[in-house]
C-alpha cells in the first residue's frame, strides 16, 4: 500500500536524488518528495517542525544537532556516503601536484586566489582546511583563499578562471570539464568526509523505512557511484 | 445674529484678532492683500484650527475652544470657493461637480440650472487640466453651490471673470441669500459687487476688524469710507412701475421716477439700486435740456471734506438718502452747506447692471 | 512542452502564483502603513519605520529565520493562525506568498508613501468642505492620486515575488510543487553539474514573464497620469 | 511692427487662429473666458508649440514652423506673469524674486524699487506657502519683472489685487512700456486697465481675432465696442498746466480747461485721461450751476443706437473726440442728432485714478 | 570590545563602507535614469525599464553570477575597467559595492521616478520663462522637489547595502576583511550550528546603524517638506 515520503537532502545531492526518486516510486510505488537546500537551513526547518520523514545532511554537525535535540529516530541513524577533496586548477595543462607539506602552493597561486568553500562552515570548506593546515599550507595561503557559500561556487569560480585553483570535492569535479584535477587530498589529512542520513522521530511511517532501506539498496549504491559519491553505507 | 465668529491666531509675524456678528444675508470681508481674510474664511471652514476662537452660524455652534468644540470640515455645511479653484484633477468636471452628492443629499440646488448659469455645460466631460482660468473658476464655483451648503464661504469667486459672466452670476447669490437664507461669507475687492450684495460690511486691516456694520450704513455713512471713496455710495429702494418700449424701466423710490435700463425684476417688484457717490452731479437749480433723466431734489444733510481735493456730501431726498461726490472747490462755489436744497442728477446709463439687485435694501 | 521539464513549468506556475498573492495582500497592508508613516504622529512610529525597513536590512536567511521562528507550526504566530483560522504558513506555497511579501514590503510602503507626501493636502481640504469625512476623503481623493505609488509598488512586489530566494528557502524550504519557485528552481540547477542551460531557460522566462506585468504596471501609470494631467 | 503674431492650434474641440500685428508698446488681449488668451501667450513664451505659427518680437522670429525655428522658453528673453502665480515652493520670496537672475545678468530692474513698489518688503524670507493669494501674485509679478525681460506676457496680472495695490502697479507698466520701450502682452478684463495701458487692443472671440487695432480707436469708435459698452470711452490728451492748492490738477486739453484730482506728473508733461462714455452728460444748453467742473462744447459726429435703451454719441470737441452713452429716450428728447452741438459734462471725480496716465495718447 | 570578534567589527566596518559607497554611486546614475524613464520617449525605454528591474526578478545568485561574468577580471567590462582604470571589482570591497548598489538600483529608480513624475511641469515651464536652460531647471527646480525621492531612494539603497547577501557573496566571495560585510558573517554564523547568539548580536548592531540612517533621513525629509509645506 502506497505512502508518501518527504526527504531534505543537502543540495549538493541534487542529481543522484533526482535518479533515485525516479527509482524508489518505480520500485515501492511510494510517493517521493525531496527539498533541497543548504543542509542548515533544512536542519533549522526540522527543528520546527517541517514535515520531513527522512534527512540526508552534508554536514555531520547539523545531524548532531538533531540527534541532541531528540529529533531523530535514534536507530536510524548512518553515515550514507563518503567523499574526498582535491585540488583542481583552470588551466588544462596544469601539471598534476603531490599534496605533500613539500608543495609550495604559494608560488603554484603565483598571486592569483585559490577557491574554497567557507572554511568555517560549509563542510567542503572546513575539510580542506583541515587537510591544508594537516599539510602545513594553511598559514602560506590563507589571504589568498576566497569562501564561498558552497562548494559549487568554488567550483564555479575556478571552471570561469576567477581563481586559478580551487579546493572542492571529487565529485564536483568530475562533472566539470572546464576544471582538472590536480590533486587528491590524503584521506588522513582531514576528518572522515560522511554524509550522514537518518530518519525523523515521529515520522517512522512505512514509506520511511522503506525509503531509509533503499538507500541501503544496489539501486541507490549505483546511482550514488555514478555522481561520484563513495557509498559507505552497507 | 446669524453668524458670530470671534477668532485669534497667530501665523509667523501675523496675529488675527477678529470678532465681529452678523445678521442674515451676505456679509463681504473686505481688506487689503494679506489683511487675514482668507485666514478668517479658513477658521469658519474648519480648515485653520485657531489659537482660540468661537464661532457660530444660525445657532449652531461650529467651534468653541474653550468648550472644546471643533466641527471637522466635512459637518460644517459648508460650500467654500477656494481662493485658487482647488479642482480635483482625477474627476471630470461633471465628477467634480456631483462630487458633495456622494456625501450629501441633494435637495435645493438644480445640477442643470447651475450648470446653465455658469456656462460650463460644454465642459462636463474634460478633466479640470483641460480648462482656462476662468473655466475652472466657474466649475469650482459650481462644486460648492452644489453641496447644497447651509454656509457658502467665497474667496474672491469672481476675480477671474470677466464683466458679463459676472453679471450672470450675481443674481445667483443675491438668490441665495434672500430667497434660500443661505448665510454667505464673501471676499470682494469689487465695490460694485459689496454694493450689490452685501447686507453687512466687515473691513479687516491686519487682522483686525476695522468697520463693521450694514451695508447701506457703511457704504452710505459719509464720515466713514471703509472700502475708499469711490466705493462710497448710497443704495437706494425702489419699486418697479413699468417697463417701456424704449428698453427703459420706471422705477417708483418714495414717489421720484427712476429711469434705469431694464431690470429683469417684474412689476411692483422691490429692487435696490446703488448709486455710486462719484456719479451723481449736483445742481443748485433745477436742471433742463440735460441727457441725464433721473433729477432727484434734495437738502443735504452732511457735508465732508476728504484728505484730497473731493468731499462726500449727503443728500436726504423723498427716494432715501443720497451721497454724492464733488470737488471742495464746486462745494465751494456752489455754496453747498448743509441745509442747502440742490438736485441730484444721475444718469441712467451709468447705474451699472451689477449695481442693480432684487430685494429690499 | 520539452523546454522545460514537468517541475519545472510546476515551479513557474507556482511563481506566478506566489508572486500575484503576495502582491493583492501586501497592497492594502502596505497602503495602510504608508499613510501611517506619511501622515500621523504616534507613539512607535520611528519604531514601526524600522520594522519596515528591517526585511532590507538584515541578510534574507535571517528574515527567512524569524519568520519560520513565528510563523512555522512551533512559532507563536503560527500556532495561533493554525489553531483559529487553520491557515498554515509553514511548508506551504502561503508561507512563501508571506516572505514575498515580507520581503517586498519595503519597497511598497516607501513607493506608496512617497505618493501620500506628494498630494496636495489642499485638494483633501476641499473634498472636507465638500462634505467627505476623513475616509472618504481618503477614498476619493487621496487613493486615486496615490495610484502611481501603488502601482509601482504593486510592481516591485511582484517582482520581488518573482524572484525571492534567501527567505524562502530558510523559511518554508524547496519542496517541489509546494514552495519551489522559479528562483528556488534555479539556484538548485546551479547547483547541480551541466544544470546552468536550464537555469538560464528558467531566468529568460522569469523575465519575460516579470516584463510582462512590468508593460501592463507602465501602461497602466500612464493612463492614470493622462487623467491627472495637468494642462 | 513690434509684436507679429500668427498661430494655429487645436485643443481638444477648441481651434486657436489667430493673427495679429501690433506696434511698439502694450497690447491687450481681450476676450471671454474661454477665448484663448491664454492659449496665444503660451505659444508666444514657448510653452506650447502650436500646430502651426510664426511669432516675430521686435525683429527677433521666436517661432516659424515653416522654416522649423522654435526658440525653446528660456532664449525668447520673457518675463511671464501667469495666470496662476507659480511660484517656486522650495525657494524663499527672496529667491523666487532672484531667479532669474541666475541665468541673466541683470541691468534695467532695481530689485529694491520692484519690492518697494509691490510692497513685498516683508515677505522676503518667507516661502511661498505662507503668503496670501495676493502676496504670492505681487511676488510673481515681481520675479517676472526682475528677469528684464525683453517681452513681457501678463496673464490678468492685477485681477487678485485691491484698488489701492493696483494703482501702484499700474504706473510700473506704462514705465516699462514708455520708457524702456518693452513689448507687453497683456490679458485684462478690465476696461479701466484697458483704457489706461493699452496701445493696442485685440479681442479674441472663441479662437480668432474679433477686433484690433490702437486703442484709442477701437476703445473711441462709436460703432465697435468690442469691450461692452461700459468700456467705451475716449482718450483724451491733455498737458499739465498747474497743480492747484485745493488738491485739483489744471490741464490743457486742445485750448479748453479740465479739472482732475492731482495727478503725479509735472506741469508741462503729457498726459492722457480716459473718460469713460457713461460718465459724460449732455447738455444742449451751456450748463450752469452745476457741480461738474468740466464742460466741453462739441458738435456730435456720429450716434448710434445700441441693441438696448441705450446709445452711444461721438462728439467732435476742442479736446479731442469725446463719447457719450445716452439712452435714446435722452437722445430723441433733446433732438441730438449728427451735426448737433452741445456740452458735455464731465465730472472731475469720476475720472478715476486708473484713467490718467502718463504719456502721449 | 569582546562583544563581537575582531572579525566581525571589521565586518561591521566593512559594511558601512559598502552601504554609504553603493548610495552614493547609484544615486547620480539613478537620478540620470530614473529622469530619462519618466519624462523621455526614445526607442529602448522598455528595455530600460527592464533592465533596471533584472535584479529583482533574478535570484540574486543569478545577479551575483552575471555579475561575475561580466565585471570578474575574466569578464568584458572587469578586464576592459582592469586595463583602462585599474578599477578591480573582482573579490574586493568594491564588488560588494556594485552588487549592493546593482541590486538596490530598481529601488532608487523607482523613489526618484514617483518623484519626478509628481513635480508640477508648470513649476518648470516657470523657470524656463525665466531664462533657465533645460538644465538650469532641473537643477534649480526639478532637483530640490524631488530630494524626498531621492532621500527615499538612498535611505533603501542604504539598507541594502548593509543587508545584501546572494549577490555580493557570488559575485566577490567571503573573504574577511575585503568582502565579508555583515551579512556574509551573518550567513556564516547560522551555517554553523550554535552559531545563532553571535548571529543575533551582528544582527541588533546592523539593524542599529541602519535605524540611525533611517532617522537621519526621516529627520532630512521633514526638513525639505517643511520648506516646500504649503499653506
Ligand atoms: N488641454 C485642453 N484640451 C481641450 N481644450 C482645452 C485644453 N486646454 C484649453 N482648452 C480650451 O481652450 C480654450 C482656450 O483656453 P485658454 O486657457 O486660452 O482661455 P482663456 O482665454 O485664457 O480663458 P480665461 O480667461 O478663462 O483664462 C478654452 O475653451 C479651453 O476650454
Ligand atoms: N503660514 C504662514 N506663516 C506666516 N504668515 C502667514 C502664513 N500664512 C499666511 N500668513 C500671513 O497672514 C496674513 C493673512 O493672510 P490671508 O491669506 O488671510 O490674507 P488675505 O486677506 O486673504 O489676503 P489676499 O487678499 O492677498 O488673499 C498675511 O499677511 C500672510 O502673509
Ligand atoms: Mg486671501
Ligand atoms: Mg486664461
Amino acid at each position: 500500500q502506497a505512502g508518501d515520503v518527504t526527504v531534505f537532502a543537502a543540495s549538493s545531492m541534487t542529481n543522484a536524488m533526482a535518479e533515485i526518486e525516479q527509482g524508489f516510486e518505480e520500485d515501492t510505488g511510494h510517493d517521493l518528495s525531496v527539498s533541497l537546500a543548504g543542509s542548515s537551513a533544512l536542519a533549522r526547518q526540522i527543528q520546527q517542525g517541517a514535515p520531513a520523514d527522512v534527512f540526508i545532511s552534508a554536514n555531520p554537525g547539523w545531524m548532531d544537532r538533531l540527534e541532541a535535540a531528540g529529533l531523530l529516530d535514534p536507530d536510524t541513524r548512518f553515515d550514507l556516503l563518503g567523499n574526498r577533496i582535491v585540488l583542481i586548477a583552470h588551466d588544462a595543462e596544469a601539471k598534476p601536484v603531490a599534496l605533500t607539506p613539500d608543495l609550495d602552493l604559494a608560488s603554484l597561486l603565483a598571486g592569483g586566489k585559490l577557491a574554497m568553500a567557507s572554511v568555517e562552515a560549509v563542510p567542503a570548506g572546513i575539510y580542506g582546511k583541515a587537510a591544508l593546515t594537516h599539510l602545513n599550507l594553511w598559514t602560506g595561503v590563507a589571504t589568498q583563499v576566497v569562501q564561498t557559500k558552497n562548494v559549487r561556487a568554488a567550483l564555479g569560480l575556478v571552471s570561469l578562471g576567477e581563481a586559478p585553483y580551487g579546493i572542492v570535492y571529487a565529485t564536483d569535479a568530475a562533472a566539470d570539464d572546464r576544471v582538472r584535477v590536480i590533486g587528491h587530498f590524503p584521506q588522513d589529512s582531514h576528518p572522515p568526509i560522511v554524509y550522514p542520513a537518518a530518519g525523523i522521530a515521529g515520522r517512522d511511517t512505512k514509506a520511511a523505512a522503506d525509503f531509509i532501506t533503499f538507500l541501503q539498496g544496489p539501486k541507490a549504491r549505483a546511482a550514488f557511484a555514478r555522481q561520484g559519491f563513495v557509498v559507505i553505507a552497507d | 445674529m446669524t453668524v458670530s465668529v470671534r477668532l485669534k491666531h497667530r501665523l509667523g509675524h501675523f496675529t488675527l484678532n477678529a470678532d465681529f456678528e452678523v445678521p442674515p444675508g451676505l456679509t463681504v470681508l473686505y481688506g487689503r492683500s494679506g489683511s487675514g481674510k482668507t485666514t478668517v474664511i479658513n477658521a469658519v471652514a474648519g480648515l485653520l484650527r485657531p489659537d482660540d476662537g468661537h464661532v457660530v452660524v444660525k445657532g449652531r455652534t461650529l467651534l468653541d475652544s474653550a468648550q472644546g468644540v471643533n466641527l471637522p470640515p466635512h459637518r460644517r455645511g459648508l460650500g467654500y470657493i477656494f481662493q485658487e479653484e482647488r479642482l480635483f484633477p482625477h474627476l471630470s468636471v461633471r465628477q467634480n461637480l456631483k462630487f458633495s452628492r456622494w456625501f450629501r443629499k441633494a435637495t435645493r440646488s438644480d445640477f442643470d440650472h447651475v450648470v446653465e448659469m455658469l456656462g460650463i455645460g460644454h465642459l462636463l466631460d474634460r478633466q479640470p487640466g483641460a480648462l482656462s482660468g476662468g473655466e475652472k473658476q466657474r466649475v469650482a464655483i459650481g462644486r460648492a453651490l452644489l453641496g447644497d451648503p447651509s454656509l457658502i464661504l467665497a474667496d474672491e469667486p469672481l476675480a477671474a471673470l470677466d464683466d458679463d459672466r459676472k453679471a450672470e452670476i450675481l443674481p445667483y447669490f443675491e438668490r441665495l441669500r434672500d430667497e434660500l437664507s443661505v448665510p454667505i461669507l464673501y471676499v470682494s475687492h469689487s465695490a460694485a459687487e459689496v454694493a450689490r450684495l452685501a447686507t453687512t460690511v466687515v473691513a479687516l486691516q491686519d487682522g483686525r476688524v476695522a468697520a463693521q456694520g450694514p451695508a447701506a450704513d457703511v457704504l452710505g455713512d459719509p464720515t466713514v469710507t471703509p472700502l475708499g471713496t469711490r466705493a462710497a455710495g448710497a443704495v437706494l429702494a425702489a419699486r418697479v412701475v413699468a417697463h417701456h418700449e424704449d428698453g427703459l424701466s420706471e422705477l417708483d423710490a418714495g414717489g421720484i421716477p427712476l429711469f434705469l435700463p431694464r431690470v429683469p425684476h417684474g412689476i411692483g417688484q422691490p429692487i435696490r439700486i446703488r448709486i455710486a457717490a462719484q456719479e451723481v452731479v449736483l445742481s443748485r437749480d433745477a436742471p433742463h435740456g440735460l441727457s441725464a433723466l433721473n433729477i432727484l431734489p434734495g437738502t443735504i444733510e452732511h457735508l465732508r471734506a476728504g484728505a484730497g481735493p473731493g468731499a462726500i456730501a449727503s443728500l436726504s431726498t423723498p427716494a432715501g438718502r443720497l451721497l454724492a461726490r464733488v470737488t471742495q472747490r464746486s462745494a465751494k462755489a456752489m455754496e453747498l452747506a448743509e441745509g442747502a436744497t440742490c438736485y441730484a442728477i444721475v444718469k441712467t446709463v451709468a447705474i451699472a447692471p451689477e449695481d442693480i439687485g432684487g430685494g429690499a435694501a | 512542452m520539452d523546454w522545460l521539464t514537468a517541475t519545472e513549468w510546476t515551479a513557474v506556475r507556482l511563481s506566478l502564483r506566489v508572486a500575484f498573492w503576495a502582491t493583492l495582500f501586501s497592497m492594502p497592508l502596505g497602503i495602510f502603513v504608508a499613510y501611517a508613516l506619511a501622515r500621523w504622529r504616534f507613539p512607535g512610529r520611528q519604531a514601526l519605520n524600522i520594522l519596515v525597513h528591517l526585511p532590507l536590512i538584515m541578510p534574507p536567511v535571517v528574515t527567512g529565520y524569524l519568520l519560520l521562528l513565528a510563523f512555522g507550526t512551533q512559532g507563536p504566530v503560527g500556532g495561533f493562525l493554525e489553531a483559529q483560522f487553520g491557515v498554515t504558513f509553514a511548508f506551504r506555497w502561503t508561507g512563501a506568498v508571506l516572505a514575498a511579501g515580507v520581503m517586498a514590503f519595503p519597497f511598497m510602503v516607501r513607493a506608496v508613501r512617497l505618493s501620500i507626501e506628494a498630494v496636495d493636502p489642499k485638494l483633501e481640504q476641499a473634498a472636507a468642505t465638500l462634505g467627505a469625512s476623513r475616509v472618504w476623503v481618503f477614498m476619493t481623493v487621496t487613493l486615486p492620486l496615490i495610484l502611481p505609488g501603488i502601482i509601482a509598488g504593486m510592481v516591485l512586489t511582484f517582482a520581488k515575488g518573482m524572484g525571492e530566494f534567501g527567505a524562502t528557502i530558510t523559511f518554508v524550504s524547496n519542496i517541489p510543487g509546494q514552495t519551489q519557485t522559479i528562483p528556488l528552481a534555479i539556484d538548485l540547477l546551479l547547483e547541480t553539474p551541466g544544470g546552468e542551460t536550464r537555469a538560464a531557460r528558467l531566468a529568460i522566462l522569469s523575465i519575460v514573464l516579470a516584463a510582462g506585468a512590468l508593460a501592463l504596471s507602465e501602461w497602466l501609470s500612464r493612463r492614470v497620469a493622462d487623467k491627472v494631467a495637468r494642462a
